[in-house]
């Protein structure tokens, strides 16, 4: 991942846009003409996360392939908020299926596609971390195994957010869930690997895999092009707040997801042919705490008695990602001297 | 294509749902006042001309300036910049070096030899104007642009005031100053030098005009009574400068001792070595904490090894001998003697303990108040007697230039009121943009540039200039780094963050607007807000 | 049979209404029936709930089409969706806004109904005041005990403590006897202006 | 041209004819020769173009095959019992959103116990799911058949099933008439999706839709199925006029014209009844038969036309349902429910439990005799379910049945595909 020279234009690398860049500088979320392929008059809550990451990454991809772009949806909430009869806000052709098997559905799309010799139409397939890391999971490992031609975004929200926030295989230690309640010693869910779906999907040594978040468009957009740019299965996680499930303020979602990335608790990398090529580095290190006393599913790890115990351990948890994969940018990152351009 | 019954829906269906009916919050653009301006006393749009200078559009930067302060390229170099001090960005990393960009941006139009607005359309009105320092010159400025005819009147050979006889060349060279009045005469000024209005009143009368503004300043150097055997050694700092201006330095020997803790008194005592002192000693009743003058002069004046005795008084200057006292400070912080003494050696003794104003031009004009040594104002700038307005040096406040170009805008407004009959529109202040309104993630991190300064040797002897201006690289770099405070810079933050497209952009200078039928008031976009242009205001319920 | 329809939005606690109210009910040796509509609504978007009380056991489990009282948790409903639909002109209304119903623009469409069976009561402003949130649900009850006459404060109170043990439900329920005496000394003050 | 040939490879070739363009493969017995053949001639270039696809379940085969479907390519897979159970949940899915697959079931019995061998109990587990339900009597009408699911299928815009008794015709190696290209073609035009996936079109498929409309939804579904009962027959006139003889119909009626007792069936089973009712014409009763081809949309009228003259009707299953009886025996019921003659049902053929003309004789000679239970299960070998039932009401450890009755018949194990 090439980390993006600062151009100085007062927010020229980190906001959406600048008056001062040209076009090719800017996101395509800046463009006015934008496809806003997932469009207005959804029912996703105030603030969602996924709703925001969905136009990002599938604007990014209509970009990156012309316009000739099909995509694949899991059940869950991006589905329901964005398809209940007798509307929809997609405005690219769009099929959902079941919950389980949008890879093996992508699959099918891409083979027909190719039969039909329609090589410039790409194939995109969407699901919450339930449909991907837990019922989707064996279409999804099928899929990387034949390198189908896909591109699989994982929208995770940490949790079963459409049916009522219950616990999934992505949700982090000590969150509290409608299945894992604050209740007892070890409150919320329990302390444990969680299934790492970017490193499975590095093990299937396929051949893009990157994580993203909602707070760094520059960079999510960049890793769809990247992605789009090659064949075979590509796969790209990317972490979106739920206001909802995780209690945090509808305003506060890229804030959250910023928090995410800064602890560390996130790692924001990419991986080519399974290993990893680069990482985001973090900008302003960021104790835990700021990350976790913001959203109500740790509420439980504060309030009269904290418990520092657990929260040290997320702590470690995020150390641990910084060494593993040295997000620590060694020298801050300088500016770009095309950037002052006279 | 004939679509499946209700599992097939076609593009574009979902905005038949208003997802605005769920807003509990709208969001909604505001413009607050950015600090700088806010503190600026000359009440300069900084944030204003720093965005114009932001493209590299340097003429509507200066044009954008020169609305409230014909001086940019004088101002550039002595003011004291509170705009500085108060910067947010200080919070950030350091501020944002406007006074700098100022100067560039002054010194660029004089290169490039644009001119101030014409003035306006004659309002067939005359105005006086006495005395032709920075409240003089300023308030004749703005009064041309009102259409008014404007007669200065200064009892100096030059004009300029303190601008030209307070400040000495190497802070203020004399071809910016002469380059900027010039632009002010050229648009027509009756101007009368070496002519000293000893009765306000008769003056005006005589001259039958509409309307007086005093900028007499404070030309009186303070003298205290201190035992000497030869008082022609002792000289106070406004004269020395004087007659520096004048090209008549005064023989000051080797060893001089200032007097004083003022700007003036390190301003005296820089002179002092560039007229051949090789001792040149500032003598202070206070310490540094307490000491008037502002830092940044106090360290250049270190720099050219001016060395400094604090807490000490001249107690008497008899031969070629100083004795001074030792101060120590009571609890209140006021000096107070010790009965220790000491010599010192002094070839003269500059005395820098502040100026008095020569107001026996109103001795003839009763209902004009003055308190202290200064003349009474209203916040129109109008003195007690009603056509007769005063501001600069000779009004209380900070005896600086900027303050005093601002007492003439202010003046020349509400002249035009006094004499239109009009009251003068009074625009009214937005909130003020603090630094917790902003969203700081998305601003580079980028040092200040500093400005170079002239290598020390040569600046101790010779009047150039100390300071040098930014190359246009670095202006530019510094005007970017301006965080726009409570002001839209068009960064599409708004456009992109929103989960519901309900932000709508409407084109370079144009900003954005919501799209209320499908905001669901989530409040992203007011967070996300860099310069934190963006309210969240309830919806009545 | 008494039917009661409540709108509000997701997140606002509607249905947690419906089920206060037969939980109160019930605390009274009544029957009662609370179900809410489900949709594919998210926190935010419009969302109805449904309560009936009756004596006799509740077998009937068809939609509530003609409610006798309607409760409405959020003002800002009553530019969209079919909110009065199915209304008789015995109805009862109850608002929550600081507003009248002229104010709402709905002067006209009130004068169809009972002058005395039409209220508005500002809980939001109430739940801001006992409980520091702004959660009318609880506190639109009191207002809806008083303006109905179908239940007594005392049984809102029984539910509402067995809803929100401790702090939260005594402060609910105090919110909720305010809104009672709110809407009690409305109901008087029309009593006097008709028989002026 | 007439070929001797297993059932499974004439299947594949007249597959392959009908030029798939997305075939999907996931191994179960009895349907694997059927994939691996398609396999070797996709990858020898003779089947072009078509992607074949080695999934890794059930569960993807028809995902895979919804996905490919609904971009607008010809999709073909094959599976059987567990196999159809797994994919259930797409199976449904793919018929909800109307995709013209084609599939072949090899049916086979569903475990627990684990049994490979034929019956029908998995085509009935899926009688719901809105496909188009096809059962082959021979391997003749099996290779038929899926060029006929082929042009129903994209007509209709339905997925059609068409079931093959595993093993019995799967594996049999027997005389079948292959069609070649050119008929296919004739027969058969290129597939016409009624909806695609395409960025010059886009639309949303697979909506999710609530109680306002979903009832009309499942109505138009059914209607969708009784246009089928009216373009089978059209469709199987067409194909006898193409290819030369009968195939396929709602029903296949055998000396059913004076007949006071009617056999009902399904798949291969017919052939032997037929030769057991032939065996009772000559011994003087009156019987006949009438074999089901269209299961689902079931053929009500046609059912009862052919029903109509018969005094007495035994249905023979290789299902049922556990706890009532015969599941083709309620459908049959429900079309001759006012002919007035009496129905039994036997069941048969569990598993692979060998069926027998001579059984079916005495079973057909005692239903003329009207001593016919109405519902017998055929060759049940009631000693062994007595010692069973004795077993577990003395013992409460009693063990799993079927391996005590495996113990009992001296079985050691055994041997699983």
């Amino acid at each position: 991942m090439t980390t993006q020279p600062i151009h100085f234009y007062q927010v020229g690398s980190f906001a959406v846009g600048n008056r001062l860049l040209d076009d090719d500088g800017r996101t395509v979320q800046s463009d006015p003409n934008r496809t806003n392929s997932l469009d207005s008059g959804h029912r996703a809550c105030q603030g969602c996360g996924e709703a925001l990451g969905a136009r990002y990454a599938i604007d990014a991809a209509m970009r990156a392939s012309q316009g000739r772009l099909v995509a694949v949806n899991a059940t869950g909430c991006l589905e329901v908020f964005s398809t209940p009869y007798p509307e929809t806000s997609w405005r690219i052709p769009w099929l959902h299926s079941l919950f389980g098997n949008a890879p093996a559905v992508a699959t099918g799309v891409a083979a027909a596609l190719k039969v039909k010799g329609k090589s410039d139409v790409r194939v995109v397939a969407q699901a919450g971390d339930g449909g991907t890391v837990d019922i989707g999971f064996g279409c999804l490992s099928g899929m990387f195994e034949r390198n189908d031609d896909v591109l699989f975004i994982c929208y995770d929200n940490e949790a079963y957010m459409n049916t009522g926030v219950q616990r999934s295989g992505a949700t982090p230690p000590a969150a509290r869930t409608a299945t894992t309640e604050a209740i007892g010693s070890e409150a919320g869910n329990a302390f444990g690997q969680g299934k790492d779906l970017p490193r499975i999907a590095m093990a299937h040594d396929i051949p893009y895999v990157a994580t993203a978040t909602v707070a760094d468009l520059h960079d999510l957009e960049d890793k769809v092009e990247r992605a789009m740019q090659v064949h075979g299965a590509r796969y790209l996680h990317i972490l979106v707040p739920c206001p909802l499930g995780w209690g945090s303020a509808s305003s506060d979602t890229i804030r959250v997801a910023r928090l995410a990335k800064e602890t560390g608790l996130f790692p924001v990398f990419e991986a080519v042919d399974g290993k990893v090529t680069g990482v985001s580095p973090i900008r302003h290190r960021t104790p835990v705490e700021e990350y976790l006393s913001i959203q109500g599913r740790y509420a439980h790890l504060f309030g009269e008695h904290p418990r520092t115990d657990i929260i040290a351990r997320i702590q470690a948890m995020a150390d641990r990602n910084i060494t593993t994969y040295g997000l620590l940018a060694e020298e801050p990152a300088d500016i770009d001297p095309k950037g002052v351009d006279v | 294509m004939e679509r499946p019954f209700a599992i097939t829906l076609d593009v574009g269906s979902s905005h038949a749902n208003r997802t605005g009916s769920w807003r509990v919050e709208r969001p909604v653009y505001v413009d607050r006042l950015p600090p700088c301006n806010d503190a600026c006393p000359a009440g300069e749009d900084i944030q204003g001309w720093l965005y114009q200078s932001e493209p590299g559009d340097y003429e509507a930067a200066w044009r954008q300036l020169v609305e409230d302060n014909p001086f940019p390229a004088v101002m550039g170099r002595i003011c004291y910049h509170p705009c500085e001090t108060s910067c947010n960005r200080v919070q950030l990393d350091e501020a944002v070096g406007i006074n700098a960009v100022e100067r560039f941006l002054g010194d660029h139009a004089i290169e490039r030899g644009w001119s101030l607005p014409a003035a306006g359309p004659d309002s067939g009105k005359r105005v006086l104007v006495v005395g032709a320092g920075p409240a003089g010159l300023s308030a004749t400025y703005h009064l041309k642009r009102l259409g008014h005819s404007v007669s200065l009147v200064d009892s100096a050979p030059k004009l300029g005031g303190m601008m030209r006889y307070g400040i000495p060349a190497y802070r203020l060279p004399r071809a910016v100053l002469d380059a900027e009045i010039a632009r002010i005469v050229a648009l027509g000024v009756d101007v009368v030098l070496d002519h000293t209005v000893d009765d306000i009143r008769r003056e005006r009368d005589e001259g039958g005009f509409d309307a007086v503004f005093l900028a007499v300043g404070a030309q009186l150097g303070r003298r205290v009574d201190i035992p000497a055997g030869d008082s022609s050694r002792i000289l106070d700092a406004v004269s020395l400068l004087h007659r520096v201006a004048d090209d008549d330095p005064p023989m000051l020997g080797r060893r001089v001792v200032v007097y004083g803790g003022g700007d003036t008194a390190l301003d005296a005592a820089r002179t002092a070595r560039r007229l051949g002192a090789t001792d040149a000693v500032i003598v202070y009743r206070r310490n540094r904490d307490r000491m008037p003058a502002h830092g940044e002069e106090l360290e250049e004046a270190l720099d050219e090894g001016i060395t400094m005795r604090w807490l000490t008084t001249v107690n008497s200057f008899e031969d070629d001998r100083l004795v001074l006292e030792k101060m120590r400070l009571d609890d209140e912080g006021f000096p107070q003697p010790t009965g220790e003494f000491e010599d010192l050696g002094a070839d003269s003794l500059i005395l820098a303990l502040g100026q008095d104003t020569d107001l026996s031009l109103i001795d003839e004009a009763p209902n004009v108040v003055v308190d202290d040594g200064v003349v009474e104002v209203l916040p129109t700038m109008m003195t007690g007697e009603s056509g007769i307005f005063a501001g600069g040096d000779a009004v209380p406040s900070p005896r600086t230039a900027t303050v005093a170009i601002g007492h003439g805008k202010r003046a020349a407004r509400s002249i035009d009121g006094y004499i239109s009959g009009e009251e003068p529109d009074q625009p009214g202040r937005h909130e003020l943009a603090s630094f917790d309104r902003l969203n700081t993630w998305y601003f580079s991190d980028a040092p200040r540039t500093k400005r170079p300064e002239l290598e020390r040797a040569r600046r101790q002897s010779t009047f150039d200039e100390v300071v040098e201006g930014l190359t246009e690289e670095n202006a530019l770099f510094e005007a970017r780094r301006c965080l726009s405070c409570g002001n839209c810079f068009e960064c599409d933050n708004c456009f992109g963050v929103c989960p519901d497209n309900a932000v709508i952009k409407l084109g370079p200078s144009e900003r954005y607007k919501f799209d209320y039928d499908f905001c669901k008031g989530c409040g992203i976009c007011a967070t996300e807000c860099p310069c934190g242009a963006i309210d969240m205001i309830p919806e009545r319920i | 049979m008494f039917q009661v329809r409540i709108h509000g939005r997701g997140g606002q606690g509607v249905v947690a209404a419906a089920e206060i109210l037969s939980m109160a009910a019930f605390a009274e040796g009544r029957h009662a029936q609370a179900f809410p509509s489900f949709g594919s609504e998210r926190m935010g978007a419009p969302v109805v709930s449904f309560c009936r009380i009756d004596d006799r056991p509740i077998r009937t489990h068809e939609p509530v089409m003609e409610p006798d009282a309607l409760v409405i948790q959020d003002v800002t409903l009553i530019h969209q969706v079919e909110l009065f639909a199915g209304l008789s002109a015995d109805a009862y209304v109850l608002i929550n806004t600081s507003r009248s119903f002229d104010e709402l623009g709905l002067g006209e469409f009130a004068r169809r109904f009972h002058r005395d069976r039409l209220l508005t009561c500002p809980a939001t402003e109430l739940a801001l005041e006992h409980l520091g949130r702004p959660l009318p649900n609880a506190v639109l009850l009191g207002g809806f005990a008083a303006l109905t006459g179908q239940i007594t404060l005392d049984a809102i109170g029984t539910a509402v403590r067995e809803r929100f043990p401790g702090a939260v439900g005594d402060r609910n329920m105090a919110a909720a006897a305010a809104a009672f005496r709110f809407v009690t000394l409305e109901e008087e003050e029309m009593v006097h202006a008709s028989t002026d | 041209m007439l070929r001797q040939i297993e059932g499974s490879r004439a299947v594949a070739e007249t597959v392959a004819l009908c030029r798939p363009e997305v075939v999907c493969a996931y191994p179960i017995s009895p349907q694997t020769h059927i994939i691996e053949a398609i396999g070797v001639m996709v990858a020898s270039g003779a089947l072009a173009p078509c992607e074949f696809i080695n999934v890794e379940s059930e569960f993807a085969a028809m995902s895979v095959s919804i996905g490919a479907s609904a971009a607008g390519a010809r999709a073909y897979t094959a599976t059987a019992s567990q196999g159809l159970l797994f994919m259930i949940e797409a199976v449904y899915n793919a018929a909800g959103l109307g995709l013209p697959i084609v599939m072949t079931l090899a049916n086979r019995a569903i475990g627990a116990p684990i049994n490979i061998w034929n019956d029908h109990s998995d085509a009935m587990a899926v009688r719901d799911a809105g496909w188009i339900q096809l059962f082959a009597e021979t391997n003749q009408e099996a290779a038929d058949l899926h060029v006929l699911a082929f042009r129903l299928a994209e007509e209709l815009s339905l997925p059609v099933m068409v079931c093959m008794d595993g093993f019995i015709l799967t594996h049999a190696v027997e005389r079948v008439d292959l069609p070649d290209q050119a008929q296919v073609d004739a027969y058969l035009p290129p597939y016409e999706p009624r909806q695609v996936l395409e960025p010059d079109d886009p639309v949303s498929i697979g909506a999710m839709v609530g109680p306002e409309a979903f009832e009309e939804v499942r109505y138009l579904a059914h209607l969708r199925q009784l246009d089928a009962l009216e373009r089978i027959p059209a469709l199987a006139t067409a194909f006898e006029e193409a290819f030369g003889r009968p195939s396929g119909g709602l029903v296949s009626p055998y000396r059913t014209e004076d007949a006071d007792i009617v056999i009902v069936a399904l798949g291969s089973v017919l052939g032997t009844i037929k030769d057991a009712v032939d065996a009772r014409r000559d011994a003087g009763d009156r019987v006949g038969v009438l074999g089901i081809t269209a299961f689902r949309p079931f053929p009500n009228d046609a059912v009862r036309e052919a029903l109509s003259g018969a005094r007495s009707v035994v249905v023979v299953e290789k299902a049922f349902s556990i706890g009532f009886g015969g599941v083709l025996s309620t459908d049959v019921a429900m079309a001759s429910h006012d002919t007035g003659c009496t129905l039994r049902t036997i069941v048969c053929g569990l598993g692979g439990r060998p069926i027998t003309s001579r059984s079916l004789e005495q079973a057909f000679a005692a239903a003329a005799l009207d001593e016919l239970d109405s519902l017998t299960f055929l060759d049940l070998d009631h000693e062994i379910v007595e010692r069973e039932r004795t077993r577990m009401t003395t013992t409460r450890r009693s063990g799993p049945s079927a391996e005590n009755i495996l113990r009992d018949l001296g079985t050691v194990a055994s041997r699983i595909d």
